[in-house]
């Protein structure tokens, strides 16, 4: 076992390509390596190093010339979990699913150890060949669509205009409209309606009660015979206050109850007595209306 | 570049291409030491007598800003018939949108289908009632009474479904079905 | 309708056809006395003969159920160059495992595919839902309904397969039974 487990970089290059990024680590499996020819200029992001615990077995065994039916479990486990700590030294994103292998390996490991006490005991190991073989079935029918993703990406078909316009056929095949597609195309119908019925603007009932503001204003009128206006307002910081207190004055002065005065353009506006006596209902009665 | 190649690449590309293709263009695309205007020109022209032939379904010609393909006027009555054919097995964006429609907000009315889609939708929902893909479920009680409408049994087989209520939340799946599974 | 006439025609429907055209559509789409599926399928056959040729540009390939134009893949150079295309996404290991494993067992769930792979799929089955590679097909009378998951046409067409069943046996990949094939 060569320095952190990853004697292949230097041994096996043949087999597997690898691929140095700063300190992180590229192993491609021999069926992607025809995949590294550069294609493109788009450097692999795909830093998987293995694509399962499973792939990452089957390479041990393979490089240790061993039957798959008969699996060296002490020797072979003990090279996972250094595997598995190399990853980690790397930075490597180790994903559940290689750590619960981990565990299993640990499980078959103390159980090989142990003397067998029947002698026609199942073989702890048969779960684990099971996978092992059913998985290597699917790697060599992914290396044949592999080989075949290859030459047929390279086809192309013709896209020919006909003498006649209108034969643009629908788009979609229906053969291949799914669920997913289906609620796709829900999902955007709706966000379509939305967009063009956006929500009716909410009025937020106003924090300030222009009646309120009505009874105090009428009341500051007639004790100081006037107030400028402006200056009255430009003292109150909330815009929300200010429409109120502007609400009030109108109505004050609708209902004669204030004068308002100004002399040009732009000038302070004073508020002084009208020349009707407001009563408390009156004051109220606008609340009623404005809510 | 051997003459075969050359041929072969400009056939390739004319009948891929999406529209006229300028001389310039094939000469660039090419982009060999030994192929220049005058090589493309000639294997087009080549090109065009050897595709006027019967048993043919496809012509070269040449118009205002390059060469492109066309199917000869007398086979558009099979073209017309095929293309009617293959619409069959396949489905508008608009019929896909009034069958989502139909599927997650079952029993609903045309006016309700009209307006959620903001386009009149009488003859896409006939369509799909022709394919059996949406069938008549009664009528709504409001004023004009319309038809409800709701998704076949075809419907379920083609999804796989066996109730409709099996029909999964749209924004579930499109968010997450491939994680919830797990 | 005479031989060339028949030729030229499925020449050309094959050409502006959207995907693999099945012989029973130009059957239909014929609509002649004299033209059945013997005639149609002979004469496809001389097609695919006729075009294997240097010279020419497009081939005739049988795929999902039906036949369609492609062009030949050492073309693939001059055409890129045409059309601009650097590079196309290209998939991963995990990808092709786990289409290996739903065109091999389907219909199947995320929760089998996880567990032959022995590592999570969720986002690679997603990715190859967004690239029509797979697509939903219901859901299993199970505990919790997983949604279940097959090849597409896509798929099909993409690896040059007329049905899913034509993927050749895994069993028989397996080249040595001690040391893993590579």
């Amino acid at each position: 076992m060569g320095e952190g487990g990853w004697e292949l970089k230097t041994q096996n290059c043949e087999l597997e390509s690898v691929v140095s990024i700063g300190r992180l680590l590229t192993v491609y499996s021999p069926a992607m390596m025809t995949t590294v020819e550069p294609e493109s200029n788009v450097p692999p992001v795909e830093l998987t190093v293995f694509s399962g615990p499973l792939d990452l077995l089957l390479h041990l065994i393979r490089k240790n010339e061993v039957s798959i039916y008969d699996i060296p479990i002490v020797s072979i486990c003990d090279q996972y979990h250094t595997h598995l700590r190399a990853m980690r030294e790397l930075d490597l994103d180790v994903a559940g699913d290689f750590l619960w292998m981990a565990s299993w390996l640990l499980h078959l490991k103390s159980k090989m150890l142990l003397p067998s006490v029947v002698e026609s005991e199942e073989d702890p190991r048969d779960e684990l060949v099971e996978r092992l073989l059913a998985y290597r079935r699917v790697k060599e029918l992914a290396s044949y669509l592999h080989d075949s993703d290859i030459v047929r990406r390279c086809l192309w078909a013709p896209d020919v205009e006909t003498s006649i316009s209108s034969l643009a056929e629908p788009e979609l095949d229906w053969e291949d409209v799914d669920l997913r597609l289906l609620a796709q195309t829900y999902l955007e119908v709706m966000q379509r309606f939305e967009a063009s019925h956006p929500p009716p603007i909410e009025v937020l009932p106003l924090r300030y009660k222009v009646e309120e503001k009505m009874s105090d204003i009428y009341q500051r009128v007639n004790m100081d015979g006037l107030v400028p206006l402006l200056r009255d307002l430009n003292s109150r910081s909330d815009p929300e206050e200010v429409v109120a207190v502007v609400v009030a004055v109108l109505e004050l002065v609708r209902l004669r109850g204030v004068f308002a005065e100004q002399r040009k353009a732009f000038a302070e506006i004073y508020l002084r007595p009208g020349d009707r006596q407001l009563s408390n209902r009156e004051l109220l009665h606008h609340g009623e209306n404005s809510g | 570049m051997d003459k075969e190649t050359l041929t072969a690449s400009i056939e390739a590309i004319l009948l891929t291409a999406n529209g006229p293709v300028a001389v310039s263009a094939l000469v660039e695309a090419l982009d060999e030491k030994d192929v220049g205007a005058e090589e493309v020109k000639n294997a087009l022209t080549s090109m065009v007598v050897a595709w006027d032939r019967p048993e043919s379904g496809i012509r070269l010609e040449q118009v205002a800003d390059g060469w492109r393909c066309v199917t000869p006027p007398a086979l558009d009555i099979y073209l017309r018939s095929y293309h009617g054919i293959a619409a069959r097995q396949r489905l508008s964006q608009a019929a896909l949108e009034v069958l989502a429609i139909v599927a997650h907000r079952q029993p609903v009315t045309l006016p309700e289908i009209n307006f959620i889609r903001g386009a009149n939708s009488a003859s896409v929902v006939r369509t799909l009632l022709e394919r059996k893909l949406l069938r008549m479920a009664g009528r709504k009680k409001v004023v004009g009474k319309p038809f409800l409408y709701r998704t076949s049994k075809e419907f379920l087989i083609h999804f796989g479904l066996e109730r409709p209520e099996d029909l999964p939340d749209p924004e579930e799946l499109v968010r997450d079905e491939t994680i919830s599974a797990d």
